[in-house]
């Protein structure tokens, strides 16, 4: 455990997450929620959870993101808040 | 009193609304459906009459449904205040079951089988609060009366009988929930039993304010008696049809509600507890208000039917103010009265029944005249009406000797000048309309509509009962033994 | 103050979880796209996986796969793994979270179907229209 | 309405501030949560299930009964997607 | 050797569930043998596991034999055993009026429909047998993701409600499992009983109070108390006919269980927090203001269906007020509530169920005359209707004896007085649908004419007669029940 | 215009994909069957397998990509997943153990009651990864084609 790492992850990990909520863009939005899903993989990685962490990354930064986007590219990708 | 465990108080209960379910499936065929009310009304007064004996012998019977919640089961007892009251009651039902054929018959009214199923749930829901051995089964039967008698008071279907339907369940199930159901809660939780017992459950279980407030509850919770100010559904219920005003909103409605108040003063609180806090000042003080200010109103109605109405608030009272009265007289007196009572405004009601199914005439100023036409239906109301009043040699009088005989013993007077100012009151508005019947001129025209007596079945029972007023003050020996009974186990 | 900083230091993930389950539980209540609710939603539950993951942390763990020849011989020390149990749960709850997802956007296409947006606001004028 | 959303965040993100401060700190060995059941598992897994992936023999057998209703719910949301958007062929 | 019996009640519909899914998408007729034959042999052991707790007493099942803080442990005890069969009942019951109302609302769609109900069902058998803190959010979340499935296939605007239903049930699911992390950290435990035993020498009041409070609000959420209901009336009222029969009785109900089950087995009677008055009284005062406003709301509707949601929660407030009044009484009345409010609740939706097969809606206007139509439906929802009013014997009386009298014992007397008023109301809307169906007149005048009867299918009028008939057993045999079951589940400090 | 893409621009990664989707699946079976001894197991492994027939699908369209594994197909598999998890356990309590208690599965073939707990965790996990294979599949294509299953992305 590397705790200037950890930090770093950390970090960036709420960075995404106030970007997810606030873009005006849905596509966008649900991109960066992948590079949060993937982060908070690297995280949980880092903390010994090899298999939370390789569960994250194949459904959270995976399959979900998919299905987002399709839904997404299925109606709008515009959103007003 | 040792009471021996029978299945002839479920019996005498249930035969009634075992009966509703034939009377339903013959819906189709009135004369069996008839018949059927017939029977079944004759079946219950041998069944309630064949307990009168054990009664009178000082024993009674008794009979456990269902243990429902710990100490309080469903169940049944006959003694001598159930029988009193059941006796009436089931008395007067086989001539109002014969009365009601007639009646229903020549107005060629709708829906007969809903009426007649209703009518038996209703006598047996009324026998059931007679025959209650505790105060959560009066309550259930209590309610059970309420919602039979819902069809009946809606029975014309039209929008003001609906409105008076909403009226009248608002006034009663409004009250039972909000009023009688807390205060039996409150009873439970401070005596831990419900059971009906001389002398009371709730001596020395709670303070005075306590009491008090469960007085006013009870009172007030069992809005069947009139009380005021929760009144104001008796006088519209009478857009029911006769039969339903005469028996239920005559005896049987209104006489359950008296019934609950006096159980609930004898058997629950005990008329020592009562005196010990000075709470039966409580009910006379409502009971007098409540009979001044009904016997007024009645004076200003011009619907026969409202008129009766008024009177019987007025009348309820009189029951309520001997049991507040706490003397043995004015307690005598207070259960008397349901008897007398219920002779006397049957035999009115009845009449005004036949005076409507005879001339379709509804208010007094129509009915100038009307006497000499129909001789024996206004003799039997002259006689019902003296009885109320309080004349000899009529039942009314000897309950209402007792009553004054109460208010003296407790040294009142101002509940004397109450009896007699009421008195005078019920006589300004009864015996105008016999007079106008016998001596008015009748109005122009009224020889071409050819008015004459009701039909047999009408006039029969109104007679039957306006001589039963008659014959009570010669023989009241059954009824003041079961209110010594009662009173004094 | 002090007292402070060293309880923050102690438990900074314990921060950036309420942090992170803050962000997701606004989005989810107080954001008006249907979209945003469930990226929220996802937010937060990812934030309630990193608090348990949190717990299981040891200092100076190893991942929980041993050596079974090792293990059935010389048995295992519970200080040189982290705690599984966490991680059980997570698991599960990752699939439920991913469940709910797909359920969530299924309903939202239906939405979009029958109202032609995913704004609740404007949702709702046309249904009271 | 977002300011109400907002202090209701605020104010469950305190609570749940408010309530770690009775935790451990943070990866200490000795934490209640690392001390009860964990130390069974980590030493008695293998050898009572012959699983060396701790967390596979946890989630398929300690918690199977977990691992059941999971693959359930994941079922479930299959059926569901299905059942809400597919329209039926006429 | 311990009986599986209880696991069979759990997983036939289970099982029952993916038959469905496999050959129902084959062939249509499989679906109603494959779904009343699981649910009747469920029901029938649940029965067995009533019969062998009333003689054996409670005992404790480790699923996969493993020691019960490893293995993930449940319990049966009176309580349990009475939920699992009220639920396999009230579903079997139910069952009958959904087969014939989704093959007409949602043809070609019923296998999809009956695995999720199936699931549902045996999700709530799950979560009442659960006596595992972490078991049970998964469970939460599968009855609340068959729920959305089935709500969702409503018309309408149930896509919204589900969504919406979605949001406040995931938040729900995530604030209970928020607190069984708290605990979880605390204690490093996830069994009840074991939670309970440790809990008490954890030192660290404030988390507890945290786990606690968020348990508490996230189980609020999921039953609909005032002021978390807003998701549950549009949710139940625009489902799917079918869904609705189910999900209403039983859904809000055993989450109250769930609530029982959180406050007295993971934190004992003992526990400061529950004896803290404060947080009685405010739950209390909370709990009789949710009654009369959800009173006041279910007045102002104008369709049957969506009226009896708002009484549903307001029923919740009085299972909620009650098992907070934190005496023998009030625990008691809740309890019996959970089974009264069920029966009462499918009954009422039978028949609401009944009503719009035939007439197609649940516009109060629509009912005028429709008791000469429909008799037996009308007498069947007239009976609910009293057992919902409170009206002595139907059970609905006895329930709120017990709560009523448990708020004159703790001196909760605002719960009183929101239990009366709720009866009035109760008694305002009903009597206003009876007299619309009953008195009404549907031409001008009277007509002596008999008008054709025309019932619903016997399916429907079958369970719906049987739950009637019900209402009053149950009534009449609340002695032996309360002697019988729920004694033993009070907490023995009562 | 889908069909041009698919007929024209989409060369590249539709061999790619070609070339690629047996190594993804071996992936996937692997992490599935491998799962006692490394990080993964029946829900990782199932999920990669179904991204592998989602990127199929992605690149040749929907309507294709149902060739090589049916619409029905896929819904019985994704039912019988569960059904052998669910299964595995009610056999455990028929033959005289507790529900899910894989030793108990020794009555039948003797392999010794602990083997037996590994072999049965395998079993649950092969049935794991089917439903949840089929299932992320299926959650794909009803999502990108809005219910229809006529064309995808």
């Amino acid at each position: 455990m590397i705790w200037q790492l950890d930090l770093l992850i950390l970090t960036l990990v709420v960075v995404c997450a106030v970007v997810v909520i606030n873009l005006k863009d849905l596509l966008a939005a649900t991109v960066i929620f992948g590079v949060y899903s993937f982060m908070m993989c690297l995280l949980w990685a880092e903390m010994g959870a090899v298999d939370v962490a390789f569960t994250e990354a194949t459904v959270g930064a995976g399959v979900s993101t998919v299905l987002f986007i399709a839904a997404i590219l299925r109606t709008t990708r515009r959103s007003k808040d | 009193m040792a009471y021996q465990t029978s299945i002839w108080p479920i019996a005498a209960v249930m035969i009634s609304l075992l009966g509703a379910i034939p009377i339903l499936l013959s819906g189709r065929q009135p004369n069996l459906r008839e018949g059927w009310t017939l029977v079944i009304a004759v079946g219950k007064f041998l069944l309630i009459a064949s307990m009168l004996p054990a009664v009178l012998a000082g024993g009674g019977f008794v009979f456990t449904l269902a243990e429902v919640l710990p100490g309080v089961p469903i169940q049944l007892r006959v003694d001598a205040m159930g029988m009193f009251f059941a006796l009436v009651a089931s008395f007067l039902w086989i001539f109002t079951s014969i009365y009601s054929i007639g009646y229903m018959r020549s107005l060629e009214e709708h829906g007969q089988t809903r009426y007649f199923a209703s009518f038996a749930v209703a006598i047996s829901a009324t026998i059931g609060v007679a025959f209650s051995a505790n105060l959560f089964t009066l309550y259930l039967f209590y309610e059970m009366l309420s919602l039979s008698t819902y069809p009946l008071v809606t029975h014309e279907q039209n929008a003001e009988a609906r409105a008076s339907g909403r009226k009248y369940l608002t006034y009663i199930l409004g009250t039972s929930i909000g009023f009688a159901l807390p205060a039996m809660l409150l009873t439970y939780s401070l005596a831990g039993t419900l059971d009906f017992t001389s002398g009371g459950i709730l001596v020395g279980k709670a303070d005075a304010a306590t009491l008090t407030l469960l007085l006013i509850l009870f009172v007030f919770g069992f809005a069947k008696a009139g009380i005021m100010p929760f009144h104001g559904w008796l006088p519209a219920a009478m857009v029911a049809p006769t039969p339903v005003s005469s028996f239920l909103h005559g005896v049987a409605v209104v006489k359950v509600g008296v019934f609950s108040i006096l159980r609930v003063v004898f058997h629950i609180f005990g008329p020592d507890l009562l005196g010990e806090f000075h709470l039966g000042t409580a009910l006379t003080v409502l009971a007098s208000i409540t009979i001044i200010v009904a016997s007024l109103v009645a004076l200003t109605q011009d619907n026969l039917k409202r008129r009766l109405a008024y009177s019987t608030i007025g009348q309820l009272s009189y029951m309520v103010l001997g049991a507040g009265m706490l003397t043995a007289a004015g307690m005598t007196g207070g259960m008397l009265h349901i008897a007398m009572h219920a002779f006397g405004k049957i035999t009115l009601f009845l009449c005004a029944g036949a005076i409507y199914v005879a001339s379709h005439k509804k208010y007094i100023s129509q009915m100038d005249g009307l006497g000499r036409k129909m001789p024996v239906t206004y003799t039997a109301f002259l006689l019902g009406s003296l009885s109320i009043i309080g004349m000899p040699p009529l039942g009314g009088f000897i309950s209402k000797w007792n009553l004054v005989i109460g208010a003296v013993d407790g040294g009142s007077l101002l509940l004397l000048l109450v009896l007699l100012v009421s008195s005078l009151l019920n006589a300004a508005y009864f015996l105008p309309i016999v007079y106008r019947g016998f001596f008015a001129a009748s109005p122009e025209g009224a020889e071409a509509e050819g008015i004459k007596e009701a039909p047999l079945l009408c006039v029969i029972p109104l007679s039957v009962t306006a001589l039963g007023s008659l014959a009570l003050f010669f023989f009241p020996d059954t009824f003041l033994q079961l209110v010594r009974l009662t009173l004094f186990p | 103050m002090d007292a402070f900083m060293t309880e923050v230091v102690a438990k900074y993930n314990y921060w950036i979880y309420v942090i992170l389950m803050m962000i997701g539980f606004y989005a989810m209540i107080g954001k008006r796209n249907l979209v945003k609710k469930l990226l929220g939603l996802n937010i937060f539950q990812t934030a309630i996986i990193l608090l348990f993951i949190s717990a299981g942390v040891k200092r100076g763990g190893g991942i929980p796969i041993v050596d079974k020849h090792a293990a059935l011989e010389h048995g295992v020390h519970a200080a040189q793994t982290v705690n599984p149990l966490p991680h059980v749960l997570m698991l599960t709850a990752i699939v439920v979270s991913v469940s709910v997802t797909g359920v969530a956007l299924a309903v939202l296409l239906r939405i979009w179907r029958e109202y032609g947006t995913l704004e609740e606001d404007e949702i709702l004028e046309k249904l009271s229209q | 309405m977002k300011k109400l959303a907002l202090l209701a965040t605020i104010v469950t993100g305190a609570l749940l501030i408010y309530g770690v401060q009775d935790f451990a700190p943070w990866g200490d060995p000795d934490a209640p949560a690392s001390r009860h059941l964990s130390p069974h598992y980590i030493e008695k897994a293998v050898e009572e299930t012959h699983v060396p992936n701790l967390v596979t023999a946890v989630l398929g057998d300690y918690r199977g009964y977990d691992t059941m209703f999971e693959t359930v719910v994941i079922f479930c949301a299959g059926m569901a997607v299905v059942s809400v958007l597919r329209r039926p062929k006429s | 050797m311990t009986s599986n019996l209880h696991m069979y009640v759990m997983v036939l519909p289970l099982f029952g569930a993916l038959l469905v899914s496999l050959f129902g998408r084959i062939n249509r007729r499989a679906i109603l043998p494959l779904t009343l034959v699981s649910l009747a042999l469920s029901a029938l052991a649940s029965l067995g596991v009533m019969q062998s707790v009333l003689q054996h007493g409670s005992f404790s099942y480790t699923v996969g034999n493993w020691q019960p803080p490893f293995g993930i442990e449940l319990v049966v005890d009176h309580l349990s055993a009475m939920m699992l069969v009220l639920i396999s009942w009230v579903a079997l019951l139910a069952t009958f009026s959904s087969l014939k109302s989704v093959a007409r609302d949602l043809e070609g769609r019923e296998y999809q429909f009956f695995t999720l109900y199936l699931i549902l069902i045996a999700g709530l058998h799950g979560l009442v047998l659960t006596g595992d803190a972490f078991n049970l959010y998964v469970l939460l979340e599968i009855t609340s993701i068959t729920t959305y499935g089935l709500i969702a296939m409503g018309r309408g605007r149930a896509p919204l409600s589900s969504f919406n239903y979605i949001i406040m049930g995931s938040l729900g699911a995530c604030f209970y499992l928020l607190g069984v992390g708290y605990l979880y950290i605390l204690t490093g435990t996830l069994n009840m009983a074991d939670i309970a035993r440790i809990l008490p020498t954890v030192t660290g009041e404030v988390a507890t109070a945290t786990a606690f409070g968020f348990m508490l609000v996230g189980l609020l959420i999921k039953m609909a108390f005032f002021p978390l209901h807003g998701w549950l009336p549009h949710a139940y009222s625009d489902a799917p006919t079918g869904a609705g029969v189910l999900a209403a009785p039983l859904m809000t109900k055993v989450t109250v269980y769930l609530m029982i089950r959180v406050m007295f087995s993971i934190f004992t009677v003992d526990s400061p927090l529950i004896q803290d008055a404060g947080v009685q009284n405010l739950i209390v005062w909370v709990a009789s203001f949710a009654i009369i406003i959800a009173s006041v709301l279910a007045l102002g509707q104008k369709d049957f269906r969506r009226m009896l949601t708002y009484i549903i929660v307001a029923e919740v407030g009085y299972m909620v007020g009650g098992a907070w009044l934190a005496n023998a009484q009030g625990l008691t009345g809740t309890i019996l509530h959970i089974v009264n409010d069920a029966l009462m609740t499918l009954c009422l939706f039978l028949a609401a169920a009944a009503i719009s097969y035939r007439i197609g809606g649940l516009g109060l206007e629509r009912m005028t005359g429709l008791y000469r139509k429909m008799p037996i439906t009308m007498a069947a929802f007239t009976l609910g209707a009293f057992s919902m009013i409170g009206v002595p014997p139907t059970c609905g009386f006895f329930s709120k004896w017990y709560l009523i009298l448990g708020g004159i014992e703790a001196g909760q007397y605002s719960f009183v007085v929101a239990l009366v008023f709720s009866s009035l109301v109760n008694a305002v809307l009903f009597f206003r649908i009876i007299e619309i169906a009953y008195f009404r007149l549907d031409g001008n005048g009277h007509d002596h004419a008999p008008v054709k009867v025309e019932e619903a299918p016997m399916m429907m009028l079958q369970p719906l007669v049987v739950v009637a008939i019900l209402l009053l057993a149950v009534g009449f045999g609340t002695g032996p029940l309360i002697d019988h079951v729920i004694r033993f589940t009070l907490p023995g400090v009562f | 215009m889908m069909d041009q893409r698919t007929e024209s621009c989409d060369i590249i990664i539709r061999m790619t994909v070609r070339i690629m989707m047996p190594f993804i699946q071996l992936f996937g079976l692997y992490v599935i069957v491998h799962g006692h001894y490394s990080p993964g197991g029946g829900f990782q492994g199932g999920v990669i397998l179904g991204a592998a027939y989602i990127m199929l699908s992605i690149a040749f369209g929907l309507k294709d990509s149902t060739r090589y594994l049916s619409e029905k197909a896929n819904a019985v598999m994704g039912s019988i997943g569960p059904m052998i998890f669910v299964g595995v356990a009610i056999v455990c309590a028929l033959v005289g153990g507790l529900f899910l208690d894989y030793s108990a599965l020794d009555k039948i073939i003797p392999l010794g009651p602990i083997e037996w707990r590994s072999m049965g965790i395998f079993l649950v996990e092969v049935g794991v990864g089917l439903a949840v294979m089929n299932i992320m599949l299926s959650l794909y294509w009803d999502l990108a084609s809005n219910g229809e299953m006529e064309e995808g992305l």
